[in-house]
């Protein structure tokens, strides 16, 4: 299946400018279905994990708190041409997805 | 709701993805009681040991003044601190104030972005953890109830 | 009898309107886009493709950073993905459209010959789709929308070219009946668009600023934080209907298609630049 | 709760016996008929046809007189967007941007 996240990394110098977007509903629990008027399970990613060509380089803990349709951006060194970024999260329930991404 | 980390442990998909992960990971699994916290003060003691924090101008927190939707504010925070363990965002009128929390690793700049939900207007604060103390800053981002919206 | 007379009457109405009509199109935009250089005067043309935050300097800024990396992006792909599906008897949409991909945004809403009413992008989408025998998308779901997502941003940067064929009173009637319902008061409110997006452009109504009608239709379909999805055009038409405490009308409704008639032909000359990000 | 639901009973049957039930069904029909034009006139208002559905269910439970006033609100309201398309078919055209 295709990722659901997507990835625009830029690279200037050694240091890469990575922003992420991924489709999550991020479910706080507290929302009500509008039609049934029950309340809609918690529901939210975890952890999101960025690693660099195997070497880790950011762990982002979320909270329900982090908007629908996550967007995440930060900045790593000692990035160049040709590496392997490597991007996944894990929610609450279980679910997972990832994306590789060679940067450029 | 205890969903949090029990959950994360035992779901096998949850399980195979950490599996995969560098051994150092491990140990940073989703910290449920900092995210259950009902305070910022109990969550910010749950995540770094106290509730003390060091005010200053060398964190630039970019939010809003006006939030356009409070289910969507984008959140900028950098510092010119030295040796930074990690990042918070807390908004302190959530009714579960820890936002997000960064692990900044020795290659990562301390240089965050991204989108959160306010339910009402708060401070928002950034928290950076350095070697040497916990700093913070703080900015007022006001949420209004819309007319008919964008 | 009394159908022939009013099929006279009929007639005279639409030779009367016509004649108001093909003096009047091309003017009413020129006294719109002059309407609003002299509120904004600060405020370049081209700016207005960019709907409210043309005006909002505020809310233009977390508008900028959205879409530094907006979640439309979502819509793009998975609109060319349904672009590109082969239907059952090898065809795909893209044969329904003799244009090139990034001039199919532009070449709507027109009057369609045949039918002799207001054909927008969605409806020549499902046209397409009867043509190759497939049932039509339903307004409103995604799979539509996110079509006309992929379409739209095919087609960013080229100009809005609305046309009122002058020899088609059928034209000149859509364009007319759009206008109409852009300058009636309705509703609980008893408010027109224009007494919001003209009269009181700017205004704020609670926390909400105003937008300008020039430049209403050019970035949708927008994805919308409040529903953490995307909507169409005519979705927004029917909130701002609900709004003013109207009954709204259906999705590609004759109302709304001639509305979307009337408000594209005013933005005539600014950028598409869809899809967008909305609050 | 018993003698509750003895003078519902009650009221039905006096209110069928008297022929009112019919004179109900009119009135509604006639409300109904005005939101029609209202909502061909392109007018109609966000609340009407709700307010017709509730006066049905308050007429069905037995609170007449709940039920008679949303359907007075009901036909002030089509009445009321009717009048506002009268008054539109002219007026709209005089706040055309010059």
């Amino acid at each position: 299946m295709a990722s659901n996240i997507k990835i625009k990394a830029k690279i200037s110098g050694d240091i890469a400018d990575v922003k992420s977007l991924m489709l999550h509903p991020m479910e706080t629990g507290a929302r009500k279905d509008p039609e049934t008027e029950e309340l809609v399970p918690i529901h939210h990613i975890t952890q999101l994990t960025f690693a660099n060509n195997d070497k880790t380089v950011m762990v982002a803990n979320f909270s329900t708190a982090v908007s629908k349709n996550p967007f995440f951006g930060f900045k790593f060194r000692g990035a160049k041409a040709g590496d392997t970024l490597r991007v996944s999260w894990v929610d609450n329930l279980g679910g997972t997805d990832e994306i590789e991404t060679v940067l450029k | 709701m205890h969903v949090g980390r029990r959950f994360f442990l035992s779901g096998s998909v949850g399980f195979a993805v950490l599996a995969a992960l560098p051994r150092t990971l491990l140990a940073a699994a989703w910290p449920d009681k900092v995210f259950e916290s009902t305070a910022a003060g109990e969550a910010l003691i749950n995540l770094l040991g106290t509730d003390q924090t060091i005010p200053t101008d060398q964190i630039t927190l970019k939010v809003p003044e006006i939030a356009e939707n409070g289910a969507v504010v984008p959140v900028t925070i950098s510092t010119s601190l030295e040796n930074v363990e990690s990042i918070s965002i807390v908004v302190d009128k959530n009714p579960r104030p820890m936002a997000a929390t960064f692990e900044i690793l020795p290659d990562t700049l301390p240089d965050i972005s991204s989108r959160i939900k306010m339910g009402q207007t708060s401070d928002v604060r950034a928290v950076v953890k350095t070697d040497h103390g916990i700093y913070s800053t703080a900015k007022q981002v006001k949420v209004t109830i819309g007319g008919c919206g964008g | 009898m009394r159908k022939a007379i009013a099929a006279v009457v009929l007639i005279g109405a639409t030779l009367l309107m016509q004649q108001t009509a093909l003096a009047g199109a091309e003017e009413d935009r020129l006294a719109f886009v002059k309407y609003y250089k002299t509120r904004f005067p600060d405020i370049p043309f081209a700016e207005y493709a960019n709907g409210i935050y043309a005006i909002d300097s505020d809310a233009r800024g977390q508008w900028l950073e959205i879409e530094e990396f907006p979640p439309y992006e979502f819509a793009i792909e998975k609109g060319q993905e349904r672009w590109e599906t082969v239907f059952a008897n090898g065809k795909t949409l893209a044969d329904c459209f003799p244009q090139a991909l990034q001039e199919i945004r532009v070449s709507y809403p027109r009057l369609d010959e045949r039918l002799g009413e207001v054909v927008t992008l969605e409806m020549a989408i499902n046209q397409c789709r009867a043509a190759n025998q497939q049932p039509p998308l339903t307004y409103g779901d995604d799979e539509i929308i996110d079509i006309t997502a992929f379409l739209a941003f095919q087609g960013r940067g080229k100009k809005l070219d609305v046309r009122v064929p002058e020899n088609d009173p059928r034209a000149l009637d859509a364009y007319e009946s759009g206008k109409r319902f852009y300058y009636t008061k309705r509703g609980q409110l008893n408010l027109a668009c224009a007494d919001c997006h003209v009269t009181s452009v700017g205004q704020l109504v609670r926390a909400d600023r105003l937008s300008a009608s020039l430049g209403h239709t050019t970035h949708f379909p927008v994805y919308r934080s409040k529903f953490g999805g995307m909507i169409s055009l005519h979705k927004r038409f029917a909130g701002c209907v609900r709004d003013v405490r109207a009954k709204p009308f259906a999705l590609q409704s004759t109302e709304f298609r001639n509305l979307e008639y009337f408000l594209s032909y005013m933005g005539n000359g600014l950028d598409v630049n869809g899809p967008g990000a909305r609050k | 709760m018993r003698v509750f639901v003895n003078l519902m009973l009650m009221a039905t049957v006096l209110v069928a016996q008297s022929g009112c039930s019919t004179g109900l069904e009119r009135r509604f029909a006639e409300v109904e008929r005005m939101r029609v034009m209202a909502a061909e006139a392109g007018a109609e208002w966000l609340q009407t046809e709700e307010l017709i559905k509730q006066a049905k269910t308050e007429a069905t439970r037995g609170d007449m007189e709940r039920s008679n006033s949303l359907l007075e609100l009901a036909q002030f309201q089509a009445e009321t967007a009717i009048k506002q398309a009268q008054h539109e078919a002219d007026a709209w055209s005089g706040r055309v941007v010059q």
